[in-house]
């Protein structure tokens, strides 16, 4: 395992999920809850003969930033794609609760100092959603995240970091959406439907799944940047997303609430706003729509490098 | 004496050519350009039942447009035709065989289609002639296997038949010299036609036909290799490569056979080969297709000169743009010629270095499986001894000396040998395993009712093999006994390796035939991903200076 | 279907374990694996125990572990493995990385 | 599958009808607020009454199609239909925002859909967030004292049973017999993505509710709070439940409704344990480290 500095300045999209769960909190604060020693496997894998892992693919824990505890939960993307099943997903839910519990505790214990103790709950995704072995209890697993998400609303902020190599599809693409504050790199990706499915239902010539410049200017981080799905787009080191949760760590709470894309009847509105825009285009492509939210030459955005491409981006207007 | 000579006429290939002319004549459009809906038609009247025929199928492009259209002739009218071309990969190379249209077959490389060989060469749909390499095929064409009708694909045409070829020209110039020459008949399917060409790579007047076709001709990205995939397993052998064969041999000409372990190798050049301090010492002269890999070894000035087999999609504009390495035409853009770097790569070099599947214990190597009729391509005649070699190097001399049976063969002579070096891991992706008692080639052999176990390259050629476990230093064996010991030393916890006699693998350590990671002076925990130059297409485009443009499919922004 | 449980002791000579309580490193992955090492006394022997969904590999499982044990002199230590079909070379550098991991000081 | 002549698969205007005072649906209707009736046709909404009772129903529409995202029929949730499903629920809350907890109408979901809609069109603009959107409005809807009620009726998909569904109080499912279905994935594509034997995985779905698709298994797993045996029992169930519902809300047992509850369920029932126990090994985790990051 690197060192802390070591991991402030590697790729986060290389990274595992431990390696992302140590370094998006202060140095040597991170303790993980049910780590490999404890050996908490899927008991539904073996039956299927299908590999396991001591964390069952997500890591979990606690850290600091600053004085803000700091309430991680990191998917690993090599074991059966980061997806969702009743442990990990388990994990995941009592993770965020446990965001609330402290919140409870800390204005109780420090209440003239809650802002600077304020938890936060981060999510790094890497995720297809359900994990078919065990689908059932991950289907069940995620709508425990979603309202578990509607509970911290106004209390505490979560923030979805993504950028790594599977992305964030299936159910864990609207998890994504309703946390508060998105974090991405270039490489990051965020969808409901997999390219591969939408090539199935829509034909080869309509979209073609192996293109892969197609499927990031469709789901990837510059595209969420340009229609404000993301709030921060950081270069690909881990220790830049660090800073970003320390800067939100910060923020109060109804400045958080505007950085919402859902979850009041203002934002579906706005929302609706966007889904009008993209009915009466009909885009071939996003580029059509990053054209028209002032683009010149949209094709030239995916080239740019992320700090050329934050000086020159025009972005949605929001509502 | 009187000799008396017989009685005939001359020119009968020429007067045929002439009358096939005459039927096509009524889809000649302005100068030699014919419709893309007349092809059909068009191929119908100018080829006759069991001619030869060439579609050029390369490595890389295709006439994909000439092979749809092929395939739609009546086969009442075209039928047993023999198909001679170097690769066959789409489809409808095989379907002219599904249909009755075709009927023998002779070729080098089959890709995608080997299963369907197999299974046609089973079901009696197709006779096979041979597996050759491109070099013996491409000589055949001049022999006894010469195309009645070509159908060859260029980039551009102008009106007279002129072919602009370029970046892509591969096999379209022995094809074409090969068919022309003997009155053949030459259609070539362009993705445009234009006025004024950029440069001519195939004169007008060896040209019959043009079409232009719907769609570009297909080509496939097939020497472009991810960096983000190559494992830290790859970067070991890399290391190893480098230190245990590279730089102990100063290899200073070579060919990289395509994949991620060689992919590594040219990743690693510009950090563990300097950090030996080999720049200028191995590496400067590439028989090879512009690999995007070795952009950073290129960029840092390891490497002198690149000739290519064909181009790359998306490696143009760096080409073009480092014309001091690559083969550039007076038109900037590079000109590709298989047949010209397949000499080169048989003569030319002092080293091929490629992957493979499978290693017995006397040394052959195959990649084939048992139910599939691929071919090498071009691997036999790279990953051979060239016994025509009269020319001496550095490396070439080095190995040579250190070949126990040299004095066995020929005495005191000074002769070198080539290095043959092959990489392969002792279980591959789901734990097949690298090293077999006997290849898969024997089953194919049987399975398909071929005279020959087809492999690709032979034990006596053979000098290097590099895997995780060590490097085997062949050519240092004095007998078959030794060889089989020194491979079985190598090949880890395979059926081949678990025969290893201990005390014979020390003692062949100790000799140097092998040679351990620990031996070579390589600590194990260096050899991780964090060793190369470039960990993702990206980055090679960084490198590049942004010239290099990846095709869609290997971005990921 | 089910998967592999294979359980393995060697004799070591020597008896050097690790640093720390336990360690660990690696992911699950296709083609790759986790390691866990726990320090126990064991008489300076190595226990290892492998789940895996491969059949058919239970001896090479033995002779790369025994390998790994033989080449490092490690003793008194517990060894657990998750695999999803890694090589013996993966198997091999990860071993080394995971004792590496374990026997390393705290990083700075 | 063979053919059901008593299905309701497909019949979300006809289960509205069944399930309400007779002639009492107003569709578009919520509280003060119309909806335009182009707009989202794939998803039915209004309001209706129960005994007398003011409830919101949305339901699924499998005959209408969205002719300007054309990935909609057969009963999907496209990014429209998505949308106006949230806003009928916040649309609801606004309507009895300034009423006590008992006055809350209730909020009845009548479920049968096959998927999200799986486009480009959806991609490009962030489908993501259509059915994310709505299931925020389901949860907060549900958390301000509106008891809600889902009804599947026939199909309830994976990411589409999420979003119409799987934020509901209560789920109630009409058994088997008639067909229902409630699953991520049909078996077949899961043995081919997973590259698992067919034969065994369907071997293993007569036991194992995990993993198992059907309203059973999800029985079992505390997703389904009581199997209704026949379409006619629909009405009286759902009343029922909306009456239990309340009850437990008016107590304060909130913990015991909605996601959070049927985790509870899944528990008691034995079909979801190891979930369970890695909860609460987090929370001892936690409360032994507690001090260091309360008191940091």
């Amino acid at each position: 395992m690197k060192s802390w500095t070591e991991l402030a300045n590697s790729s986060f999209f290389d990274a595992n999920a431990r390696e992302r769960a140590l370094g998006l909190v202060d140095k040597d604060t991170f303790t993980e809850f049910l780590s490999p020693i404890d050996r908490y496997c899927s008991p539904h894998l073996p039956v299927l003969g299908a590999a396991v892992e001591f964390d069952d693919g997500t890591v979990t824990g606690v850290g600091l930033i600053g004085k803000h505890p700091v309430f991680v939960v990191s998917m690993e993307g090599k074991f059966i794609g980061g997806a969702i099943g009743e442990v990990n997903g388990g994990k995941m839910v009592a993770t965020i609760r446990l965001a609330l519990k402290a919140a409870a505790a800390i204005k109780e214990q420090h209440p003239d100092d809650y802002a600077a103790r304020r938890p936060l709950v981060a999510i790094s995704f890497e995720t297809g959603g359900v994990r078919l072995h065990e689908a059932n209890a991950g289907l069940l697993a995620h709508a425990e995240v979603m309202d578990a998400f509607q509970d911290c609303r106004g209390i505490v902020p979560i923030v979805s970091v993504v950028g790594s190599k599977v992305g964030c599809f299936g159910g864990m693409g609207f998890v994504a959406a309703a946390t508060d504050v998105i974090v991405m790199n270039e490489e990051g990706r965020i969808g409901l439907t997999g390219p591969e499915v939408i090539e199935q239902e829509m034909g080869k010539d309509e979209f073609d799944a192996s293109n892969k410049a197609l499927v990031y200017r469709t789901t990837g981080a510059k595209h969420k940047y340009i229609i404000q799905d993301c709030n921060y787009l950081v270069e690909d080191k881990i220790g830049d997303f660090h800073n970003v949760l320390a800067e939100v760590a910060d923020i109060p709470m109804d400045e958080i609430e505007k950085m919402r894309r859902i979850g009041s009847l203002k934002l579906v509105q706005e929302q609706q706003g966007l889904v009008k825009l993209v009915g009466d285009m009909q885009p071939k492509d996003s580029m059509d729509l990053w054209k028209h939210f002032g683009n010149e030459n949209p094709a030239e955005l995916p080239e740019l490098s992320t700090a050329e491409f934050l000086k020159v981006v025009k972005r949605r207007e929001r509502a | 004496m009187e000799y008396k000579g017989i009685t005939r006429e001359w020119d009968t290939l020429k007067k045929d050519a002439m009358e096939r002319a005459k039927n096509a004549a009524p889809y000649v459009k302005e100068g030699k350009i014919v419709d893309a809906k007349d092809t059909v038609a068009l191929l119908e009247a100018v080829i006759k039942p069991f001619d030869k025929v060439n579609i050029e199928g390369n490595n890389q492009k295709q006439a994909d447009f000439l092979a749809k259209c092929l395939c739609q002739v009546d086969p009442a009218k075209v039928h047993d035709l023999h198909m001679v071309q170097s690769v066959l990969t789409l489809p409808e190379h095989l379907d002219v065989f599904e249909k009755g249209i075709a009927k023998k077959l002779d070729m080098s490389f089959s890709g995608p289609q080997a299963g369907r060989i197999a299974q046609f060469l089973q079901e009696g749909k197709l006779e096979l002639g041979a597996i050759h390499t491109y070099l013996e095929l491409y000589g055949r064409y001049f022999v006894d296997l010469t195309p009645r009708v070509a159908l060859v694909a260029a980039t551009m045409a102008d009106k007279k038949g002129n072919l602009f070829t370029g970046f892509s020209t591969e096999d379209t110039p022995a094809i074409v010299e090969a068919t022309k020459f003997r009155q053949g008949i030459v259609i070539a399917q362009v993705n445009e036609i234009v006025d004024e060409l950029p440069r001519v790579d195939i004169p007008g007047d060896w040209v019959d036909y043009v079409v232009q076709s719907p769609k570009p001709f297909y080509i496939e990205p097939l020497f472009t290799r991810d960096p983000a995939l190559i494992t830290d397993a790859q970067v070991l052998k890399g290391m190893m490569a480098i230190k245990g064969i590279y730089g102990e041999y100063e290899v200073t000409s070579l060919n990289h056979g395509i994949g991620f372990d060689t992919a590594a190798i040219e990743l690693l050049l510009p950090t563990y080969g300097e950090e030996l301090g080999l720049k200028g010492k191995i590496c400067r002269n590439f028989i090879l297709n512009p690999h995007p890999t070795l952009i950073p070894a290129i960029e840092t000035g390891w490497v002198e000169s690149v000739h290519c087999f064909g181009g790359e999609l998306g490696m143009e504009d760096y080409v073009a743009a480092r014309s001091d390495i690559f083969f550039v035409g007076p038109d900037g853009s590079m000109r590709s010629n298989r047949a010209f770097s397949q000499t080169a790569g048989h003569y030319a070099i002092d080293m091929f270095i490629g992957g493979t599947l499978q290693i017995d214990p006397y040394g052959n190597s195959s990649t084939a499986t048992a139910n599939r009729v691929a071919g090498f391509g071009g691997a036999p005649n790279m990953g051979c001894d060239p016994k025509g070699r009269r020319h001496s190097s550095g490396a070439w001399l080095k190995c040579g000396e250190e070949y126990a049976l040299n004095s066995e063969l020929w005495g005191p002579v000074r002769r070198g040998k080539r290095l043959v070096v092959q990489l392969a891991e002792t279980f591959r992706e789901k734990l097949a395993p690298g090293f077999v008692e006997e290849l898969d080639a024997f089953a194919l052999a049987k399975n398909a009712n071929l005279s020959i176990e087809p492999v690709m390259i032979y034990g006596d050629d053979l000098t290097h093999i590099i895997t995780e476990e060590g490097i085997a230093y062949l050519p240092k064996c004095r007998n078959m006994e030794e060889r089989t010991a020194a491979i079985r030393g190598i090949a880890g916890f395979t059926e081949v390796g678990m025969k290893a006699d201990p005390k014979e693998t020390k003692r062949l350590r100790e000799l140097g035939i092998i040679k351990t990671p620990a031996d070579l002076g390589i600590d194990m925990s260096r050899a991780n991903r964090s060793m190369l130059a470039a960990k993702n297409v990206h980055d090679l485009v960084v490198w590049s200076k942004g010239l290099y443009n990846p095709p869609a499919k290997f971005r990921n922004w | 279907m089910a998967l592999q449980v294979l359980e393995f002791e060697f004799k070591s000579e020597a008896t050097q374990t690790i640093a720390k309580e336990w360690s660990h490193l690696g992911v699950t992955g296709s083609g790759d694996l986790e390691v866990l090492f726990e320090k126990k006394d064991l008489g300076g022997n190595v226990k290892a125990k492998v789940v895996t969904p491969v059949k058919g590999f239970d001896a090479v499982w033995e002779k790369m572990i025994e390998k790994f044990v033989n080449d490092t002199g490690v003793g008194n230590i517990s060894i657990e493995i998750n695999d999803d079909n890694a090589t013996p070379i993966v198997v091999y550098m990860r071993l080394r990385q995971a004792l590496a991991e374990a026997t390393a000081k705290e990083a700075e | 599958m063979e053919e059901l002549d008593n299905t309701m698969i497909g019949r979300g205007r006809d289960a509205i009808d069944m399930i309400l005072d007779s002639g009492s649906f107003e569709e578009n209707h919520v509280g003060a607020f119309e909806f335009d009736p182009e707009y989202g046709p794939g998803s039915v909404v209004g309001t209706g009454k129960m005994d007398g009772m003011t409830v919101t129903v949305i339901a699924n529409d499998a005959y209408a199609f969205n002719e300007r995202f054309p990935v909609v029929f057969g009963g999907v949730i496209g990014l429209e239909e998505g949308y106006k499903m949230a806003t009928a629920v916040y649309r609801t809350i606004e309507s009895d925002k300034d009423k006590p907890l008992a006055e809350k109408r209730p909020i009845v979901l009548i479920v049968d859909t096959p998927g999200n809609g799986p486009g480009k069109l959806e991609e490009i603009a962030g489908m993501n967030k259509s059915t994310g959107g709505y299931q925020l409005a389901l949860a907060e809807a549900r958390k301000t004292g509106h008891p809600i009620i889902a009804m599947v009726i026939g199909r309830a998909i994976s990411g589409a049973f999420l979003c119409h569904g799987l934020q509901a109080d209560h789920i109630l499912a009409l058994s088997k017999e008639y067909g229902t279905m409630i699953h991520v994935m049909p078996i077949t594509s899961i043995s081919r993505i997973t590259k698992m034997d067919i034969e065994r995985l369907e071997e293993l779905s007569k036991s194992n509710p995990v993993f198992a698709a059907g309203v059973d298994f999800f029985y079992k797993l505390g997703g389904v709070q009581e199997i209704v045996e026949k379409p006619e029992d629909m009405r009286d169930v759902i009343i029922k439940h909306i009456k239990e519902v309340a009850a437990l809300k008016a107590e304060g047992k909130s913990e015991l409704l909605g996601p959070w509850g049927r985790g509870i369920l899944g528990n008691e029932r034995g079909g979801r344990t190891h979930r369970m126990a890695a909860i609460k090994k987090v929370n001892e985790e936690f409360d032994a480290v507690a001090d260091k990051y309360i008191n940091a």
